[in-house]
């Protein structure tokens, strides 16, 4: 059989497979190449950027839970100069979608940030990370709140002629009022999800584990959740849709396809296994093949929903 | 260049107390490894989603039995993954990433090294006192423990390097008491500027060390140890607060799987 | 050191230790009389009641997935009637209390059962399952709307005497919402968490797993985002909690507990594990005995907030 | 009824095309477990929540070398937890709750019992066949696959049972089609009425076998399989639909677990 098709477009951005990598578990990317070649993969989202370098949360950060871990990294990063001037002139030399991850903790942040990534070269696209508090209201996440994340969507999308992608959390009351929010904002595509909200206790010294009391829960356990919530909001906006939460392998990549995910992006996997993404698009061209699927944007949102379902 | 390897386990000692020696054999990773670099280590279809780090103990020439090719970690059960590692048999097979980390730089001309362990903390000396003494380097242990029990490879330092000083908190060997008490009570009699001070225990130990270091201006080095996710400088989980690092210069966080797990004393911000 | 006191009390409801077992994993109590003493047991939940016996989904109605599984039984039950008549006076017999769960698709069928329930001799509590479709509200569940929750609990408490649990969902929009209303309209006590919706594809057949494509889920997965829920509604609300999700173990208990819950309930850890419950029951007494403390009631919220946490 | 124990593995015998016989220690469950009950088995510290269920493929008694207060299992590497158990060695621990289920019955005294297998469903009746044996009954199979590598204890089964009948879909061994071609051509030369048919095997296969026992009126017990998160009937997860089960006499579910798995193919509402 001839090689299948793996490009898929997400409105304007164009990329040559569907796998990518989660911003906040694969650095700026060339960390990595000891491990993997970054050539192979259809694009890396580098982690969160903000306007300054940011020092993040003080130890602990991180615990393992039942299949998944928390983090509360404290969006450490080195500010969006520094990502420009040393970290995007080595990135851009590979062959793969450059994506930047941008926060902030009020709209100006993440205008000013989109702004300053906007000329840049070998950047395909802006990711919005709106899991982070909104200082100016109260601390309340702007992605729990439509209207915040509506307001955050369109400056960012005035600010920025690269395609735009907003980052769901799946913590939000309704995240499907939340995507049309987006998706009535001017945002490209959506990416979902986030970590959850979780936290776990040390039961000896009677606190929780991590130095911020809570964390955001990635990996494995869940994957039910972020697969469900995918196709909810698959059936909700038509916007493309790209998944993530517990992708371990392609199996589990296919399942965010087959909801509605028309890319996906590997986390946690990155930090178990190096090279997972890679392992992830052999493995999914090698289904392909194995099915005789022409390409795989065939299987976008071809899940078959049961009769007896519930609607 | 770290390797991402499925390394067969060639032997799993049980050396009492809870304290055990593995060999694996990870030709490729051993062939680049420095004393106090580590490995993140898993266990296939364990329930476990990370790896766990784990110090190299020892390297080629550094136990006489050591099989070529081969690495040993001396681990303690502290919790399921440790646990499972203990349940291994030869034949089984690991995970194994590494090498990893910055690990120790062998003492300037004419200092000593002086070795601060407590308890599993002595970990990654083996293969540094091995090498040293190989080039013909004086290396001095000082090793402390709760209790008797808790001094694995005791044995094998009393051969190799010289001094070697126990003390445990029950008295149950050597000294009663701290090894820092040790460690005064040595560089009372002795100049500290002949030495290089490499630590390796529990943080409250090592937060002593580095104070004492500081106090005295002995040149110092500890191994950290931290909650590790990746091992490899992208999850940003296992950093420490260190001077100079910061964002505006002031005391910011490094990674210890990076920037450590050797730092010098007086960087850290503890 | 004298055995620790493991008595508590949720408001009129007192046992004589804090570990239950949950709803729908424990049968009718008596399946597990060749595994465990159920007189060891601070308490037995039993399967969700209706009013008229329910054969329930069509397979499949189980899955695995990353240190979790989730359910869809449909609520298969015998009914409130031979539930009294056949399993109650068997499980009577033993030293437990005896806390019947019971749900309805209107607010009419949960009086209904509450109300059969009421005078039932060796029955010790009444657990309204608040997680199922309000037929009569377009199928939205009571426990996602807090007013349809507020109305369900005020009828159920003038319908019986009983102390009456609320077991709030974790799909609620704002579970804080959700337990303030419980509360306002006469529960005693609320329990948390139901499973949480999620989806498992077979990628081979392109489908959910599930007959009914979505399903619950439930085990370790969870434990994180449940003792997270906890801990919120212990600073939201004064009543006493039952906490639960994925607890295998007392140290996993002892996370609920420490988070704000008086008692707890095992539940998936029972399919794996048949003497589970004891398990939890007995380690919790040694962790007393090892920390020297007096009563488990002393534990009940005693988590330590960091200084550098998040509010 | 049950014990939940802890039971080390004996061997584990690798019988080619990923079916392995495994053989474990348990003498409490082995001493009060019949033909067609079934196990949930698990791996302690494996990354899998649920034990999976299993039927008893040996008793003491079925296979010559077995060993006294063992069973065995016949297993096929389907998934993560057979591939788990196929990596298991000599000494390994398992988990196991047994016995679980309702398991075959004899035949009617004058009634031959006829097995009907498709592939690794031939795993329950090695123990029946060996127990009718003893008494004195006369026991044919009818073995189906769908290539001559899945016809697992095949010689087994020529040296105890009479007729031994084999097709697979490939014609690479015996003939080619499907087991229930065999049925109807042996049943055509003999008396339905004087067989007892126990069929195991694949849902589609179970399916054609109830449906051809009901127009024949001839005794048929299926052993069914399903997922199943306890084994022991409190879950309700591993129903099959039933006549006569429903809350109004009507089609309800029945627990695989408790119910099954061996249930009369005319109960079957498939
Ligand atoms: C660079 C490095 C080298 C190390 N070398 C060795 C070594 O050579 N031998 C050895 O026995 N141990 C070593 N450790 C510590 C070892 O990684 C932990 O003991 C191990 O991860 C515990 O895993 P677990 O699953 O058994 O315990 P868990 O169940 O994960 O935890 C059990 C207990 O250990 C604590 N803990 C968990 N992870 C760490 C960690 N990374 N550091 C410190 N405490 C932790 C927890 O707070 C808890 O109290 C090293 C750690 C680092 C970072
Ligand atoms: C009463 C009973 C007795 C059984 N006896 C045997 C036996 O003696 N030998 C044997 O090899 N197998 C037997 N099975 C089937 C066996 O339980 C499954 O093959 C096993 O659970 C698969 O586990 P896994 O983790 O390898 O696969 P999973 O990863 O769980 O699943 C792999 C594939 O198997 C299917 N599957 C999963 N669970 C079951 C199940 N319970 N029944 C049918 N299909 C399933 C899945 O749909 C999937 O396609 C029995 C099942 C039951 C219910
Ligand atoms: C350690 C860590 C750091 C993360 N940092 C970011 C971040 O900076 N920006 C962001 O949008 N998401 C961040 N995430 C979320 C991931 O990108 C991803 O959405 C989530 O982990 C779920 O996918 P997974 O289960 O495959 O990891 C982070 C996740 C982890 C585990
Ligand atoms: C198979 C199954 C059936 C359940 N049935 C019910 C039920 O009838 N009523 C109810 O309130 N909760 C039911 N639950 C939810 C449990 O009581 C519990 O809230 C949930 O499983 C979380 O706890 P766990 O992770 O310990 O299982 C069910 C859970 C499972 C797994
Ligand atoms: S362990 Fe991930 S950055 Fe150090
Ligand atoms: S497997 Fe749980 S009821 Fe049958």
């Amino acid at each position: 059989m001839v090689k299948p098709d793996l490009r898929v477009k997400l409105g304007p951005l164009e990329l040559k497979n569907p796998v990518l990598t989660a911003s906040g578990t694969f650095g700026y990317g060339l960390e990595f190449r000891p491990y993997l070649d970054l050539n192979r993969l259809g694009g890396v989202v580098v982690k969160g950027l903000s306007p300054r370098p940011r020092a993040g949360h003080p130890p602990e950060r991180i615990v393992e839970t039942p299949a998944g871990m928390l983090n509360a990294i404290g969006l450490q990063n080195v500010g969006v100069d520094a990502f420009l001037s040393e970290k995007l002139p080595a990135l851009r030399a590979y062959d793969t979608a450059v994506i930047a991850n941008v926060f902030g903790e009020t709209l100006a942040q993440y205008v000013e940030v989109c702004a300053k990534l906007d000329g840049a070269p070998g950047l395909a696209a802006v990711e919005l990370n709106v899991s982070c508090p909104n200082t100016e209201a109260g601390g309340m996440e702007f992605g729990n709140d439509p209207r915040a994340l509506a307001r955050v969507t369109r400056a960012c999308r005035e600010a920025t002629a690269l395609p735009l992608i907003v980052k769901l959390s799946p913590n939000a009351p309704d995240i499907c009022e939340a995507a049309r929010a987006a998706a009535d904002s001017g945002a490209d595509a959506l990416s979902l999800v986030n970590t959850f909200v979780g936290m776990a206790v040390d039961v000896e010294r009677r606190r929780p584990v991590l130095s911020r009391g809570t964390g955001g829960l990635s990996g494995p356990a869940i994957r039910p959740l972020a697969v469900w919530l995918t196709w909810r909001v698959h059936r909700a906006v038509p916007l493309p849709l790209i998944g993530m939460g517990g992708i371990m392998g392609a199996r589990d990549a296919l399942e965010f396809i087959l909801a509605g995910a028309t890319a996906i992006q590997v986390g946690t996997a990155n930090f178990v296994k190096p090279d997972a993404a890679v392992r992830v698009l052999q493995d999914l061209e090698a289904y392909l093949v194995r099915h005789g699927i022409a390409s795989v944007r065939e299987l976008v949102g071809a899940l078959e929903w049961p009769d007896e379902a519930a609607p | 260049m770290p390797y991402d390897l499925e390394a067969p386990v060639t032997r799993n000692t049980d050396l009492g107390h809870g304290n055990f020696l593995i060999e694996f054999e990870a030709p490729e990773i051993v062939g680049c490894m420095k004393p106090a670099q580590f490995f993140m280590i898993g266990v296939p279809g364990s329930k476990l989603l990370l790896r766990r780090p784990f110090s190299v103990c020892g390297l080629p020439g550094t136990f006489d039995d050591g099989r070529p090719g081969s690495a040993q970690v001396l681990y303690k059960v502290v919790g399921e993954g440790t646990a499972l590692l203990a349940s291994l048999r030869a034949g089984a097979r690991l995970e194994v990433l590494g090498p990893l980390g910055r690990g120790f730089e062998a003492p300037e001309p004419g200092r000593r090294a002086l070795f601060l362990a407590g308890g599993i903390g002595v970990a990654p000396f083996p293969a540094f006192a091995a090498a040293l003494r190989r080039e013909g380097r004086e290396v001095g242990l000082l090793y402390g423990a709760r209790t008797a029990g808790d001094l694995p490879l005791l044995e094998w330092f009393e051969r190799v390097c010289a001094p070697v000083e126990v003390a445990t908190e029950d008295g149950s060997r050597g000294r009663r008491g701290l090894v820092t008490a040790l460690l005064e009570e040595l560089l009372r009699k002795e100049d500290p500027s002949a030495f290089h001070v490499y630590a390796c225990g529990p943080q409250p130990m090592l937060k002593a060390v580095a104070q004492w270091a500081r106090r005295h201006d002995v040149r110092c080095d500890l191994s950290l140890e931290a909650r590790m996710a990746c091992g490899f400088g992208v999850c940003l989980g296992c950093v420490v607060p260190t001077r100079g690092s910061g964002p505006e210069g002031d005391v910011g966080f490094e990674r210890v799987c990076v920037e450590g797990p050797v730092m010098r004393a007086e960087r850290l911000a503890w």
